[in-house]
């Protein structure tokens, strides 16, 4: 029996054990409905072992919807609970779970997954490639990905959720404080899912430098690639840092050991230093693919050509390497002193010139150009004041001095949701509508569109702009309640209301998502939004092979210049197509690597040894695996060709 | 597969150029990996506890040999490479086998090293200064480890097909991982012992 | 036989053995911490460089730049880190 | 267009807060050193209304000129042009190097005692925080509080900052900014109060269950008040003994409560070696650039 005790939640309540119930209930549901239609053999054949870079990349968006849902609802417990002064709707040992959980879900597998996504659909089709450079090693990044995912999801109900917040400081996160196995989910949960990220970061810096269609210079990449190329960069560089700093943690909670313990010359500042030089370079990993959709998205709906295009490049190579020098304004008031908190603040304002540059560039690239007032571009026009707003508030927190004050407080969290809701989700946003009839051949309703976009904006307004007036005013953040006489009350009552209108939106969202799939119009061309970039140049949906002909280019817009220069991308005649197989070792590996993960938890030695072995066995048998792939003939193209109209070569 | 023949054979085919860039990629991450482990280390050295300081646990015999059989097997991998390029089936695989065995023999000592440490009462739990430690050569130790398992496969597989533009791909990468962990070694042998001794 | 050593890479051993041989002066020697660091930190790195170019190829081929580029951006990456590290929890507070 | 109307209305209501009848706290300092965030704060968000502003106001023209081309507009491809683009980094540096010359400035200050009282002899007080309280520990009246701070006004405050837990950060916010108080490192924060009243303080940094709680209340009064509390105090409170004082250490909240004697001695604070007896205010008054104590480093924690 005490083996089973391990798996007790420390704060049981009806809610978690209602959610319990509700998750084997939508379990068995899956299981019967895919048994009942017979879908096991397609969805496994078709998607859950397809190296396909198009349908990965649906995979990740699918699983970073469902992930925006787990986080939002987390994120409007926390308003609901905060909303007025003394409330009792969820206590203090449920509050600090639900922000744990929601800032670990919306930054790793919400975001993350989102612009990973949007990475493996576009990327390969802007740059004329069938997949990207090594297709079996980007589904394994997918099962890792999920696999982190569900098994910190999976915290919910077996074991306590961890509860040290999503930078899960030490000492507060060590056993001594934080008993339940919560924080080992944590750790092993983002150990996987970050494994699976820097194999994607290095499978696309391959794919992009190596990959590119014929005449396709570096200067001549779609903006969009541009940043996933600087993003990935980011990330090989970054995540390895986060590698050594989980490894160090689970030491410290599952070996014993004195990293950051307060005994033994155990030092609880390493942590958090460590956790942010991670840090900082993860939120441009975030931030820089949304700078990419948004130099797609403004060019093409003011229907005129990127102002600055080199600037661009160059801002976001500055942007990477700057990126790496400033974590340290995470925690000016560790009292490192004047002179290193100087250096600081001086490297973290440099930030701000390129990013300013590239809000310049898009205003001179709206200035000549005639809006369409699309849903992507009303996302695009949405961010740049708001994101201006939020760029100049980090630039105020940059201030080490006035930090002393802003520091821990709710001023803080406006910032930082200033910036990421309208750079980062308000591009996933676009790009999502932007792409969409590209991934499925058909649009997302424009007036549905539109209500959301006003819903999410002005409820964002709402919710975030009084947290900047009560942070001055001196409400830390990550407090469950508050008493009256502090007066957070009014301001926290109208972030509520503002995050239930962001609820609302992402709701209308999903209404137009299914409103969509009945209702609209299957037949919408390859270019409907006259758009400029390669990608258009293909049919809606992509076909398997992506370009029946290599393309050839010469634009860092070649669509454009094929339609208004008379440019003729595809030459020379069609050709057998070279295309990997799916895998289904990667699936088994991601069970091995959940065994492992979930093992190591509750430490449990026999699973964590099995699973190891597993895990290795199976990459030596992957190494001694021949598979060469198949060939797709002429006639197979041809046919396909035919069916999506054949306007194209 | 269309196979270039101007080129030597682990460059020869369009995935073969993909993997090997791609590795010398994720060496760059491998750089960060160590890169974290080394600030950690500088900034624990002195937090030493009750536990012993560095230059009452470490020994300079072990550690030179240590160096001498790493360094040796990084020469004899490179000649491995060489062997292969010039297409010297049995010399390529005997240096493999001598870059195993002496790989071996590195990792033979550093155990014995960490025995030594625990015996002197430094385990992994003393102080933050003997878990970093433990966990840097442990890092290493284990990367090494995972070569001489990787490096077996390959040998099978030089064995069975000979050199084809597959195994001579992962030979090639096998060896930019050798001499990778040769060059943290160095690092670690220089700034983690002769500086602590120092 | 003689096809088997080349001439580079021989060269290139003895080479990293002389610095190994230079690098562990500071032990037997007695020095101040300032020679000492130095010493070690030429050697390390000249070290590194010839694994690098001899052994390991990077400049062989049309990727040349992109391997160079990814490895020094991480060695400038990391030494950030170390320094920065060190300035952050160590030197701040002497 | 709605959003831009939503933007304005949003920015003429924030200021209209900010600059309002019941001032916010961290814009209402009561103290030198708030003083001087609360003064870099104001020319933050003045130089970056001013960019806001430019933004917007760019970014207003643009769109509406851009959404009533007329239809047979071909919009033209457009090269960056030098000038501009050296304009558009040209501008933010200047501002740049304004605002590091403010920071790095104001941090000096920020950073050393308060400059006013510079020739008053500072008092020490010995904050620290343990799950979920602040105990402070009055070396010179040898007097320690729980969750609660008197202080005298027109002196200045040196406070010495460490925890027995999770970190935590110090923040009286109409007083100056904050500080962490860490298991291994003493940090020294230097506050000042001009005027009497009471201050509300917290842990602003996240330290569990307890941590929304962990807040003391700060009374400053003329020092002749002052003086008369503590010797109130002495007369009246109960000594602090070591097992007292682990009882106060567990997890937990408590009220407010005062003793005679402090914990320096039993419990000592973390710092290096053999400062601790001599004090400190002779060792480190000239060392404002460097607040801290120097680190344990051969690690004699009491543990």
């Amino acid at each position: 029996m005490d083996f089973f005790n391990r798996f007790a939640i420390p704060n049981p309540t009806p809610t978690i054990y209602a959610s319990m119930v509700a998750i084997a209930l939508t379990v068995i549901a899956v299981i019967i409905g895919l048994t009942y239609f017979k879908k096991w053999g397609y969805l496994f054949r078709e998607w859950l072992t397809t190296v396909d870079h198009k349908r990965i990349g649906i995979m990740y968006l699918i699983s970073a919807l469902l992930m925006l849902f787990r986080g939002g609802v987390d994120a409007i417990m926390m308003r609901a609970q905060t909303a007025v002064p003394e409330n009792t709707f969820l206590n203090a040992a449920e509050y600090n779970e639900v922000f744990t959980t929601h800032g670990v879900v919306m930054i790793f597998f919400m975001a993350m997954a989102f612009i990973i996504a949007l990475m493996n659909f576009v990327v390969p089709l802007q740059i004329g490639a069938r997949d990207v450079a090594f297709p079996r090693l980007n589904l394994l990044s997918f099962w890792l990905y999920f696999v982190g995912a569900m098994l910190f999801n999976l915290s919910f109900v077996l074991g306590g959720s961890p509860n040290a917040g999503w930078t899960s400081y030490f000492p507060l996160a060590g056993t001594q404080f934080s008993e339940s196995v919560g924080t080992n989910y944590y750790m092993w949960a983002l150990q996987i899912s970050g494994l699976g990220t820097l194999m994607t970061g290095i499978n696309f810096i391959v794919t992009i430098l190596k990959m590119r269609a014929p005449g396709m210079t570096l200067m001549k990449m779609p903006m969009f690639t541009w940043s996933a190329l600087v993003t990935n960069i980011i990330i090989v560089f970054a995540f390895p840092v986060l590698t050594v700093t989980l490894l160090m943690g689970t030491f410290d909670r599952q070996f014993g050991t004195n990293f950051f313990t307060m005994t033994n010359g155990g030092d609880d500042m390493l942590w958090a230093n460590l956790f942010w030089v991670w840090g900082h370079p993860e939120v441009y990993i975030l931030i820089l693919p949304a700078f990419g959709i948004y130099s797609e998205v403004i060019p093409t709906f003011t229907q005129r050509n990127l102002y600055g295009y080199k600037s661009m490049v160059l801002s976001m190579v500055i942007i990477s390497l700057l990126s790496f020098m400033v974590w340290v304004h995470h925690f000016f008031t560790m009292g490192q002193g004047a002179l290193t908190n100087s250096i600081f603040s001086f490297t973290t304002m440099l930030i701000a010139i390129p990013t300013g540059m590239k809000i310049f560039n898009w205003l001179l690239t709206i200035r000549k150009g005639k809006i369409r007032f699309t849903v992507p571009m009303l996302y695009s026009l949405g961010f740049i004041p708001l994101f201006t707003i939020g760029g100049v508030t980090g630039v105020m927190l940059a201030m080490a001095s006035a930090d002393y004050q802003y520091h821990n407080t709710m001023f803080l969290v406006a910032h930082f949701h200033n910036v990421i809701i309208p750079g980062v989700v308000f591009a996933m946003l676009a790009g999502l509508t932007y792409w969409w009839p590209k991934m499925f051949g058909f649009m997302l309703n424009e007036k549905i569109g539109k209500w959301a976009f006003w819903f999410i904006s002005i409820g964002f307004c709402l919710a975030f702009f009084p947290m900047y007036i009560s942070g001055l005013d001196g409400q830390a953040r990550r407090m469950y309640t508050y008493s009256a006489e502090t007066g957070f009350g009014v301001w926290n009552m109208i972030s509520f209301i503002g995050a239930g209108m962001m609820a609302i939106g992402f709701i209308i969202i999903v209404y137009n998502i299914y409103y969509s799939i009945r209702y609209s119009p299957r037949n919408v061309g390859d270019d409907p939004w006259n758009a400029r970039s390669l990608e258009w140049a293909t049919h809606n949906p992509v076909p398997e092979y992506n370009f029946a002909v290599t393309p050839q280019v010469n634009s860092s817009e070649a669509l454009w210049d094929a339609k208004k220069n008379g440019h003729k991308l595809f030459k020379g005649e069609l050709k057998e197509i070279h295309m990997p197989n799916n895998s289904g070792l990667p699936v088994i590996m991601a069970v091995l690597f959940f065994v492992f993960g979930f093992s190591f938890v509750f430490s449990i030695w026999p699973g964590v040894i099995l699973s190891g072995v597993g895990i290795f066995s199976s990459m030596a048998y992957q190494s001694y695996m021949k598979d060469r792939g198949k060939h797709i003939s002429v006639e197979e193209i041809k046919e396909t060709e035919a069916k999506f109209g054949g306007g194209k070569k | 597969m269309k196979i270039n023949h101007s080129q030597p054979l682990e460059y020869s085919t369009e995935h073969n150029r993909f993997s090997i860039l791609g590795f010398w990629i994720f060496l760059g991450a491998e750089i960060m990996l160590f890169g974290t482990l080394f600030a950690s280390y500088f900034v624990l050295v002195d937090h030493t506890g009750n536990g012993p300081v560095g230059a009452e646990i470490f020994e300079i015999t072990p550690i030179l040999m240590e160096t001498i059989f790493l360094l040796t097997s990084s020469f004899t991998i490179g000649l491995a490479i060489h062997a292969m390029r010039v297409g010297k089936q049995k010399a390529m695989i005997t240096f493999f086998i001598i870059t195993l065995l002496l790989g071996m023999g590195f990792l033979g000592y550093e155990i014995y090293d960490f025995f030594m440490y625990v015996h002197e009462g430094a385990t992994i739990q003393t102080s933050a200064f003997t878990a970093i430690l433990f966990l840097t050569l442990g890092t290493h130790g284990a990367h090494v480890t995972f070569g001489l398992f990787w490096g077996s496969v390959i040998i099978t597989q030089l064995i069975k097909h000979g050199i084809n533009y597959e195994t001579a791909n992962k030979s090639f990468i096998f060896s930019l991982y050798w001499h990778f962990l040769d060059v943290v070694w160095i690092f670690i042998f220089s700034f983690v012992f002769l500086k602590g001794m120092m | 036989m003689k096809e088997l050593f080349p001439r580079k890479q021989v060269m290139g051993f003895v080479f990293s053995l002389i610095l190994t041989a230079v690098a562990v002066t500071v032990y037997f020697f007695d020095m101040s911490f300032e020679v000492g660091s130095t010493i070690l930190l030429v050697t390390a790195f000249v070290q590194a460089a010839v694994q690098l170019v001899v052994f390991m190829h990077a400049g062989e081929t049309g990727d040349k730049k992109a391997i160079y580029t990814s490895t020094f951006y991480g060695l400038i990456i990391a030494l950030v880190t170390v320094f920065g590290s060190l300035l952050t929890l160590v030197w701040a507070y002497y | 267009m709605k959003i831009k109307w939503v933007i304005l209305t949003l920015i003429i209501a924030i200021t209209t807060v900010l600059t309002g009848c019941e001032p916010l706290k961290v814009l209402n300092p009561k103290g030198p050193q708030a003083e001087t965030t609360a003064d870099v704060i104001w020319i933050s968000i003045m130089t970056m209304a001013v960019v806001v502003i430019t933004v917007i106001a760019l970014y207003i023209f643009y769109v509406i000129k851009a959404s009533r081309r007329p239809d047979d507009y071909e919009p033209p491809y457009i090269k960056s042009n030098p000038i501009v683009e050296s304009l558009i980094v040209g501008v933010p540096v200047l501002i740049i190097i304004f605002l590091t010359v403010v920071t790095v400035k104001s941090l000096y200050v920020v950073e050393a005692p308060p400059e006013i009282y510079e020739n008053q002899e500072p008092l020490v007080i010995y904050a620290s925080s343990s799950n979920w309280k602040w105990h402070f520990s009055y070396p010179e009246e040898d007097i320690e509080t729980v969750n609660y701070l008197f202080i005298p006004t027109n002196r200045p405050i040196k406070f010495k900052l460490y925890s027995y837990g999770p970190i935590s950060s110090f923040w009286i916010p109409q007083l100056g900014g904050q500080k962490y108080a860490m298991v291994h490192a003493t940090t020294t924060l230097h506050l000042a109060a001009d005027v009497p009243g009471e201050y509300m303080g917290r842990n602003a940094n996240f330290t569990g269950k307890g941590f929304a709680e962990q807040t003391f209340n700060v009374k400053a009064m003329p020092p002749e008040e002052y003086e008369k509390w503590v010797e109130e105090v002495k007369a009246t409170a109960e000594p602090l003994t070591k097992k007292k004082f682990d009882e106060l250490l567990e997890p937990g909240h408590l009220g407010q409560l005062t003793f005679t004697g402090n914990h320096l001695g039993f419990s000592p604070p973390p710092m290096s070696h053999g400062e601790m007896s001599s004090d400190t205010e002779e060792t480190d008054s000239g060392l404002s650039m460097q607040p801290h104590e120097s680190k344990d480093k051969s690690g004699n924690e009491s543990d």
